[in-house]
């Protein structure tokens, strides 16, 4: 089971980790993107996030089954979200179990180090100096 | 020929639009990249862009078809 | 901050993870122990813990203080239970925060990896054949 | 000198309690286990254990004293 999702609204982290559960599972892992104070030296008041959501879905897809592919899960999940946040908010969520924690671990940090890389989402930061700009990372594309 | 183009981020800010249609007789996606960027000063080089067409990445190379829809992707952010 | 404890009591998540937040923070991961169905081919019916609790709760907070001194952390927790734990229950939680996920990831599986080569607790597993036994793995004492 | 001795897990099982006052003239910890493994007919050897002594990880040579309280740790099997 893996399922990826883009969404405009607060993600139900309690909802998304339920449906991990399993009697064949014994260990949980679960990565969170907070929405921080500051980023590279700067002071952020708030964040907005933009994606090509076609493209983005069928992206996060691939990314969860990749995981499947290469760690043995029972589960995986992952909701991006959209839109304007506040600091502390949950900007991405990850969750994988498994039977044992090396592979969930191991499925949790890769499916999050592959969306960052690969799904089409772009994150606009506003500043408490009043500026804010698009962040677009400088970095080889894949 | 007829292509739906749509823009994202700083690309979007610097198109003034969201998606636009343009009529075009660019050979590929590269080509039309350098035909808008050089319309709409885009800073980005194609380098650090991505390019998708029909709501899938393609190579630069990938030639344009009429009633296409392409994107342009600048560096991702997410997560 | 960091906090470890021993209960006897279900596990309340949703109150750990809560006492991680904080706007310095931009990374949050969590690992759950689950009581499984099966270990090494045998069917589990349940599983008891036991703990030394005074030297456990020492010790964990030990390795919970290494965690903040190895990683650059924001804050850290852990809770193991004792008592009769029904397949899917939480055995233990385990969850950080930082600005970044690299030490949240690292942090985290340090923690887990640590509890259970150290902490004086005890799980007895009961089988669905009938039998019962404490796990008393074969390695080397550190 | 009187001693008091916790056990657990599997010590506890074997032994019969979870706690007894032992009068003993062992010297050390790894004494005093060799004169308790006698009694109980513990399996596991010393080197699969850790000791305990007043709530604090000890040494096998860590000497008794009158008092004291002392634990046998079995492999643990927490997580």
């Amino acid at each position: 089971m893996s399922r990826f999702a883009i969404s405009a609204a607060p993600i139900d982290t309690q909802a998304l980790r339920r449906a991990l559960e399993s009697h064949g599972a014994g260990a949980c892992v679960t990565f969170e993107g907070w929405v921080r104070d500051h980023h590279q030296g700067r002071a952020v008041r708030g964040l907005e996030y933009e994606a090509y959501a076609a493209l983005a879905q069928a992206e996060g897809e691939r990314v969860l089954a990749e995981a499947c592919a290469r760690f043995d899960l029972v589960a995986a999940a992952c909701v991006h979200r959209t839109g304007t946040l506040a600091l502390g908010d949950i900007a991405v969520w990850v969750g994988v179990s498994a039977g044992h924690r090396d592979a969930a671990f191991s499925a949790c940090r890769y499916v999050i180090d592959e969306i960052k890389q690969r799904v089409p989402i772009w994150k606009r930061e506003s500043y408490v100096d009043g500026d804010a700009g698009w962040i677009h990372p400088d970095r080889t594309p894949r | 020929m007829k292509i739906d183009v749509l823009y994202f981020a700083s690309l979007r800010d610097a198109a003034g639009v969201a998606r636009e249609r343009v009529d075009t007789g660019a050979a590929d996606l590269g080509a039309l990249y350098d035909e808008l960027r050089a319309r709409h000063g885009f800073a980005l080089p194609a380098d650090r862009l991505r390019a998708a067409l029909d709501g899938e990445f393609a190579p630069w190379d990938a030639p344009l078809r009429d009633g296409a829809e392409v994107a342009f992707l600048p560096p991702v952010s997410g997560g």
